[in-house]
């Protein structure tokens, strides 16, 4: 029993990041509303963060700040790896950078069409089209 | 489009479930990842820049070319949300020729001005939202008490990224939060007067430029780009201290550029590019 | 570390994923989004990854959910999904 | 300084990106000579590193003074080195080109437009420069939210929702590679290409290898619209302004195709590519899907700009295609037809900016007698067009050359006909556009207001010549030229630079 427990255990957050992941991505194919694929994308963002901090745990280790500051040899399986941190810090910018962005578009969107859903947004381009085609 | 999504994430997933097999266990201090480049920044970081804090020294310094294009992602996102939604000129719309509602202070009666309409010379009359409350006293008197606090605690993580979890970034949106939080208690007139859009905009600028001059500094004084070292005779330090002062500047750049742009996006976004009226 | 508190806010991760995904409503769906950010970031404390965990604090249930409540503040709220 | 060339051509732009935004504030008149005088520097540098890559091999900088597994290395051999010229170059002459476009549709936020435009040619520079595998994420962040910027605003008012189908799209290919990036991250322990192709050849059973690199293709792929994740780009590209997509078009594909050969040749290795991972059969077929499909499609538009992002979806076909062959020459075409590629789609572009420029659109129906009113812009776009469709003096016909023979030599015969199938409906497709502008009849109503109707006496002897300014055709004529020379020399581009690009163990 321990020995399936430490199992599951032992891969569970990459389970748990395929999840959430794959959530993200139906969320930004099927959805229909522009923010709700803005939350599907930033979910979808946070997934492969925990994919890679994941990657930096060690089992018995603290956080990647060291103790003795002078002296003898740092005992490197005591700390976190801290290279996924790092890339991970750039990444939550990114992906606050894009939801900036894709915020933005979203307004401009419903200033232009009064409506935040993909069919209606398309409806309305094709009506207007028709229009332009007649005249 | 659902059961094409539904097909799409089933493969997905399977195929990534499928190359998961083959990772080492959750949490090995033996995995690959741990043993082949990062023991280095471990063992270094005292030695070589004087930072306990590994993140903030790989941030900042090994991989400080990365963190000096991350600030620019940042810089760029307010730039593009500037240039998407703000209203400017002739295409956009000029305070005259807007309808809007002033409140006259003294009896509480609430004026609308048609666009192009102008209103008495007067202090009596203040700009209100359209979707105006009454100020709430316990709110607005919180928040104000907050501000300074939380400006004050951004200021500090800025400053001792060195030794604790934080940074430039970090401290950064603290501080544009400290703005965003006065202007959501009070309105985002009173904020943009604290702090002008101008202002905001050229001290985003300043903030990545101080990042990535100090790398063209570098340069310029003949060692590589980003190699603090060059800053040793500037500072009157020896190299290593060069290199954890080199490793503050950048912090610093980082905190300005940071906090001016998270004020910027937010201002545009809430106020849809006029700048006149916020949450 | 105590897996199973691990677990506990792994799984309560994805519902509030989930959740902020279904529920009829933008504003909600940007303060679940920013549930989930914190939950995330407890997370990240609890890996020992304290930095990614500030930032995220900040910024995914800071000032993320504030563009959202901006957004939608300035769109509407309606959503058919 | 020569020693620092390869962080100039990227820092360069960068920082002049700052003192445009500022100047954007201060005095508007002074961003346009900033950006120009910051990407004619990052050119010259450009043009400097790959003159000392001929002369001495590889050239390696170190960001930070950092030995490469730990710290960040610009790695620039003969493949990056064509590239980037290649890159700062497009990107100087389509900014000289639109500088009126852009002071008429932005008058107020010139600013703003400059400094995207800038940190867009950084980070398409940077992405080809550099050598460690996650930075080329963050640079590829860069020019993807620029592009979306640039992108999003024009006197269409579609651009914006095609625009954020873009960033979707943008932001999932970018995701996938960073997961990618990270698969080989837990394998390897390295971020550095090079470090990493070392560490692999030891790894070729692990499955996570093997899913690292399907999922970093699918991920440029999504970027670089390769046939079944190609929905966003026309729509996004034809609704742009012309500034943006003379700048985005002729680029962001062509450096997605180098990232992608550079995934195949650096990091995974030839051996692993085409041997150990049997994917090379499919994703040929894939391509003669995509060349076949983006013919067709092409064939069916009605507007100019929206046919000719059809053909950059087939030409994006030719490359992935001519790239998987799995021989020398494919990958000398594919490699070639970068550089050939990005020329002729900005020399069209630019030519379809100028058509824009006086016409205001690019409808069939609109571009009627457009011979006798832009001659030259319209010489020129026939010299794009030949190109394009692969006639021997321009450089078109020298890339679909190689591509035919490595296909030939592959035993590929679907991607031979699929290319020859693409030329001849090319042919179709231009001389269509060539017929409405040159045979009937000017029109009389599509005059906008800035010539006022009135008799012209001599209707022969004085067409009614009204062409592009000539700051906008100068740089025309020069990207032109430039195609008939490419072509010329092309013998010297694949004896001095491609040869060396590809390693000796891809036969």
């Amino acid at each position: 029993m321990e020995d399936i427990v430490q199992t599951v255990v032992a891969k569970y957050n990459y389970w748990i990041y395929i999840t959430l992941m794959m959530l993200g991505l139906y969320a930004m194919i099927a959805k229909n509303n522009l923010i709700k694929k803005i939350v599907g994308m930033n979910i979808f963002q946070t997934a492969i963060i925990l994919f890679y901090v994941s990657i930096g745990v060690k089992k018995n280790a603290t956080i990647p700040i060291m103790q003795e500051v002078h002296g003898h040899a740092v005992n490197v399986a005591a700390y976190h790896n801290p290279l996924p941190h790092v890339l991970m810090l750039t990444a939550i910018v990114v992906g606050v950078a894009t939801l900036g962005v894709a915020l933005a578009f979203a307004i401009r969107i419903y200033n232009q069409y009064k409506t935040l859903e993909e069919d209606e947004i398309l409806a309305q381009i094709r009506t207007r089209e028709e229009q332009m085609g007649k005249i | 489009m659902k059961i094409i999504g539904l097909f799409i994430v089933v493969l997905t997933g399977g195929f990534l479930i499928y190359a998961a097999a083959d990772f080492p266990a959750w949490g090995d201090p033996n995995s690959p990842a741990s043993l082949h480049v990062s023991p280095y920044y471990l063992e270094t970081t005292v030695e070589l820049t004087h930072v306990p804090n590994a993140v903030t020294s790989v941030v900042a310094d090994y991989r400080g070319y990365d963190t000096m294009f991350e600030t620019t992602v940042i810089f760029t996102a307010g730039v593009v949300c500037f240039f998407v939604l703000r209203a400017l000129g002739r295409k956009g719309l000029r305070e005259e020729s807007q309808e809007r509602l002033y409140r006259h202070v003294l009896t509480g009666v609430t004026v609308r001005v048609k666009a192009g309409g102008k209103i008495p010379e007067s202090s009596d009359f203040q700009r209100i939202d359209v979707s105006w409350t009454p100020p709430d006293l316990i709110i607005k008197t919180i928040c104000r008490l907050l501000v300074p606090f939380i400006q004050l605690f951004g200021l500090y993580v800025i400053c001792f990224g060195h030794y604790s979890p934080g940074g430039g970034f970090q401290g950064g949106v603290i501080l544009g939060a400290s703005i965003i939080v006065y202007a959501i208690s009070t309105d985002l007139r009173s904020a943009v007067q604290r702090f002008r859009e101008k202002t905001d905009a050229l001290l985003a600028a300043t903030g990545v430029f101080i990042y990535a001059g100090t790398g063209a500094l570098c340069l310029l004084l003949g060692f590589n780009f980003l190699d603090y070292h060059a800053l040793a005779p500037i500072l009157f330090v020896d190299r290593v201290m060069a290199r954890s002062h080199g490793i503050f500047i950048v912090e610093v750049g980082v905190g300005i550029a940071v906090m001016s742009t998270m004020i910027w996006i937010y201002n545009v976004l809430a106020s849809r590019g006029h700048y006149d009226e916020g949450l | 570390m105590f897996w199973q508190l691990d677990l506990a806010v792994l799984t309560l991760v994805v519902f509030a994923g989930i959740g902020s995904l279904m529920i009829k409503d933008l504003l909600g769906a940007g303060i679940l989004f920013g549930a989930y950010s914190f939950l995330m970031c407890l997370m990240w404390t609890v890996m020992g990854a304290v930095d990614v965990a500030f930032t995220e604090a900040c910024v995914g249930a800071g000032v993320s959910t504030v563009f959202f409540v901006a957004a939608v503040f300035r769109t509407t709220r309606r959503t058919k999904d | 300084m020569n020693a620092h060339y390869p962080a100039l051509l990227v820092t360069v732009p960068l920082l002049s990106g700052f003192v445009i935004s500022t100047a954007g504030w201060l005095n508007k008149r002074f961003c346009f000579p900033i950006a120009v005088a910051a990407l004619a520097v990052s050119a010259f540098s450009c043009v400097g590193v790959l003159l000392q890559v001929i002369e001495q091999g590889a050239v390696i900088y170190k960001l930070g003074a950092w030995e490469p597994p730990f710290g960040i290395v610009y790695h620039v051999d003969h493949l990056n080195g064509l590239v980037l010229v290649v890159v700062s170059m497009v990107a100087l002459i389509n900014l000289i080109a639109s500088k009126r476009t852009v002071q008429e549709e932005f008058p107020e936020k010139l600013g703003p437009f400059y400094t995207m435009y800038v940190f867009m040619c950084t980070g398409l520079l940077g992405i080809t420069v550099t050598g460690d595998a996650f930075n080329l994420y963050v640079l590829l962040e860069i020019t993807a939210l620029s592009g979306y910027g640039l992108l999003s605003m024009s006197n269409n008012d579609r651009s914006t929702f095609a625009t954020l189908n873009y960033l979707y799209m943008g932001t999932i290919g970018a995701c996938f590679y960073l997961l990618g990036v990270g698969y080989l991250y837990i394998v390897t322990g390295s971020l550095n290409m090079r470090d990493i192709a070392q560490i692999l050849p030891s790894l070729y059973g692990s499955k996570a290898v093997v899913a690292a690199f399907i999922i970093c293709l699918v991920g440029v792929w999504a970027k670089m619209a390769f046939f079944p994740l190609h929905g966003w780009l026309p729509n996004a590209y034809t609704f742009a302004s012309s500034a943006a997509s003379g700048l985005i078009t002729p680029l962001v594909t062509k450096v997605m195709i180098y990232v992608m050969i550079r995934l195949i040749l650096t990091i995974f290795t030839p051996a692993f590519a085409f041997s150990v991972v049997l994917v090379s059969k499919p994703i040929v077929w894939l391509a003669v899907i995509a060349i076949v499909m983006g013919a067709v499609l092409a064939l069916a538009s009605r507007n100019l700009k929206k046919m000719l992002t059809y053909i950059v979806v087939a030409e994006v076909g030719y490359m992935v295609g001519g790239a998987w062959l799995g021989n020398r020459i494919g990958m000398t075409g594919a490699i070639l037809h970068i550089v050939n590629d990005a020329l002729m789609t900005l020399c069209v572009f630019l030519a379809v900016g100028n058509i824009v420029y006086k016409i205001k659109d690019t409808g069939f129906e609109n571009l009627q007698g457009l011979f006798r009113k832009m001659p030259f812009t319209m010489g020129a776009f026939v010299i794009g067009a030949m190109s394009i469709i692969g006639v021997p003096p321009t450089c078109g016909f020298f890339s679909k050359w190689y591509l035919i023979s490595g296909g030939l030599q592959a035993g590929q015969y679907g991607f031979v006909a699929a290319l020859l199938f693409s030329s001849l409906v090319s042919v179709v497709l231009f001389f269509r556009v060539f017929e409405i502008g040159f045979y009937e009849p000017l029109a009389d109503h599509h005059g906008h207001g800035h010539s006022a109707p009135q008799p012209e006496p001599q209707p022969q002897m004085h067409p009614m010549m009204d062409e592009a300014p000539v700051s906008m055709l100068v740089p025309l004529m020069v990207v032109a030229a430039g195609l008939v020379l490419v072509g010329m020399y092309t013998g010297d581009i694949v004896e001095h630079i491609v040869r060396f690009a590809i390693p000796n163990a891809l036969i």
